[in-house]
């Protein structure tokens, strides 16, 4: 069963970092911003799947702070740019 | 035990909708397809996994917590995907003008 | 068959590896900014595995959400520049290359020769824990035994804004951004849930992974947020409130470790009768001047009544 | 191998590649980042000299010193990147 759920949380980090490609390679700032959105998606389902893992429910608290402060780097990027294009 | 299997499959599914959203991410040809492929895929991805952890879960604060972090990805995903994707409208009108 | 959890702690080692060396050579610093979030995130997973969960909180709300947004802040202001590359020569490079190869070479004899397994210091923790006033270790750390280190720590963010505050000044009379009626329905929904959790993080720190810098980040997303989407704007008139804020949390952690010296103790050596109430209202009041120096740190000027534009002359 | 061997090693790097851009950057935002990685990798190495094999509890003290160090790191790069705007903003000024 773990080790089940080991290989899952492996498929899910190599998946995220191929998103890198993508951020490497742009070209536009919105697909970077998108695929930061991506890690941190998929880093707040690793943490859930750890949590059970390592048998520290406090990490549940952890993945609620990812999922509430992945919205702020994203929102100052949209009003910057809008800045911007005034 | 069958619960175990049935989680187990939630979170497998899960990861493969993770997989299919890089995918898109990286094989869609402009920004706007690629906003489509990744929320998507993401939410559904998130949505299997947070299930599955869910019935695997040893309490209800546990499984409250999961389900409220399920809600706010799922709040912030869907208005992080609608930014991007005025953003991304706005940027393309000013540049056909 | 080695343990399928270690093949992930390599993985997640040489992903943070390559991100901290993409960061450095990546060409658009737009890019740079994205990847260094990235590592952020990342970072906080390695926290995790390494079973310190408070510091993941502290990374993941501090280290990726509050510096991802001043870098972008930061990037948006200097975009202007062309980044102007002045070639370094490639001796110097070689050179520094061939120093920073030693410094890991003999760094990582150093670190394998040490032993993981020395008892460090918990034990005394796990033994005086109970005379703490908190059942959670690390808070018991950071607010009982090491109080002085985070009376420093806050007196630096006291600090820092100070500089900051005297580097640049001025207001903002660009009008409000608009992000429309999806955002702002959001915002009514997100503001107060992020206070919420905030809250809850403070509380929880006195037996669980949370505490004042975990909340006071949390509160400080919200100051960002506000500000981001023009729903606050500051005004000159709302100094004296800030510095008291910025203050506030300095001010009692210090009056209270005078007020139990004064009782013929040592400072810090709280009564343990009254340490779980000491430790609360000294959190609480921290936690508060926290959220409001990060969020200030982020705007990143004194609001004066003079518009930017002049200051710039 | 263990976990606390991987990201002690890992750490290192960090910190290595981090003080390798601090003497060769020009660009001052990219100098700020690097110094930033130094910190990372110097919070790593004080996390895995607390990292216990896992039934063992890890110690405390290591950690509530990074978090610390997090806190100050925020400040330091909050008035170093304000000194950045500030100095563009001289520059570019001079420049017109």
């Amino acid at each position: 069963m773990s080790t089940a759920l080991s290989i899952t949380l492996i498929v899910i980090l190599l998946s995220i970092l191929g998103g890198l490609i993508r951020i490497l390679r742009g070209p536009s700032p919105a697909e970077r911003m998108l695929a930061a959105q991506l890690f941190g998606t998929a880093s707040v389902a690793m943490l859930l799947i750890l949590s059970h893992l390592m048998a520290m429910p406090a990490l549940l608290d952890v993945a609620l702070v990812f999922a509430l402060l992945a919205a702020v780097t994203l929102v100052c990027f949209v009003v910057l740019a809008e800045e911007e294009r005034r | 035990m069958i619960l175990d299997i049935l989680a187990l499959t939630l979170i497998a599914l899960g990861a493969a909708f993770f997989v299919a959203g890089t995918i898109g991410l990286l094989r869609f040809p402009d920004t706007l397809c690629r906003l489509h492929a990744l929320t998507k895929a993401d939410g559904l991805g998130m949505g299997l996994t947070c299930l599955g952890v869910t019935l695997l879960a040893g309490s209800a604060g546990e499984i409250a917590r999961i389900l409220l972090i399920w809600f706010f990805v799922a709040a912030s995903s869907a208005i992080c995907g609608h930014l991007i994707a005025r953003h991304v409208r706005r940027a393309t009108d000013t540049e056909e003008r | 068959m080695a343990d399928p959890l270690l093949i992930f702690d390599a993985l997640l080692g040489v992903a943070l590896i390559a991100l901290a060396i993409a960061v450095l050579v990546v060409r658009d610093r737009f890019a740079m900014i994205v990847l260094f979030i990235i590592f952020g995130l990342m970072t906080a997973l390695a926290w995790v595995r390494l079973s310190a969960p408070d510091v993941a909180l502290a990374e993941a709300a501090i280290g990726t959400g509050l510096a991802g947004a001043l870098m972008l802040k930061t990037l948006h202001h200097i975009r202007a520049a062309p980044a102007a590359p002045v070639p370094v020569s490639v001796g110097v490079v070689f050179a520094n290359m061939g120093f920073c190869a030693m410094v890991f070479v003999g760094l990582a004899i150093a670190f394998m020769a040490t032993s993981l397994e020395a008892p460090g210091l918990a034990p005394q923790v796990a033994q005086n824990i109970d005379a703490s006033g908190v059942a959670h270790p690390v808070t018991a750390v950071l607010l009982n035994f090491r109080a002085y280190d985070t009376l420093m720590e806050v007196v630096v963010l006291l600090a820092a804004i100070i500089a900051v505050w005297m580097i640049e000044r001025g207001i903002e009379q660009a009008p409000a951004r608009h992000l429309g009626e999806i955002y702002r329905g959001f915002a009514r929904l997100a503001l107060p849930a992020i206070v919420v959790i905030g809250t809850y993080l403070l509380w929880v720190g006195a037996y669980a992974p949370g505490g004042a810098f975990q909340g006071g980040a949390a509160l400080a997303a919200v100051g960002l947020l506000l500000l981001l989407s023009g729903l606050y704007r500051p005004q000159p008139a709302h100094r004296p409130i800030a510095r008291l804020g910025f203050v506030l949390g300095i001010a009692v952690f210090a009056s209270v470790a005078l007020l139990v010296a004064s009782g013929g103790r040592l400072p810090f050596e709280y009564p343990p009768a009254h340490a779980k109430t000491l430790i609360l209202l000294i959190e609480g009041v921290v936690t508060i001047s926290i959220a409001v120096t990060l969020a200030a740190l982020f705007h990143g000027r004194e609001p004066e009544a003079i518009p930017v534009s002049e200051t710039r002359a | 191998m263990s976990s606390g061997m991987i990201f002690g090693l890992t750490g290192l790097a960090i910190f290595t590649i981090g003080l390798f851009g601090a003497l060769v950057m020009v660009e001052p935002l990219r100098r700020v980042l690097a110094l930033k990685l130094c910190s990372v990798g110097g919070g790593f190495m004080l996390v895995v000299a607390a990292w216990r094999a896992p039934p063992e509890v890890a110690d405390p003290v290591p950690h509530a010193l990074v978090i610390t160090g997090i806190v100050v790191m925020i400040s330091a790069t909050a008035v170093a990147l304000a000194l950045i705007r500030r100095l563009h903003t001289l520059e570019h000024d001079s420049d017109d």
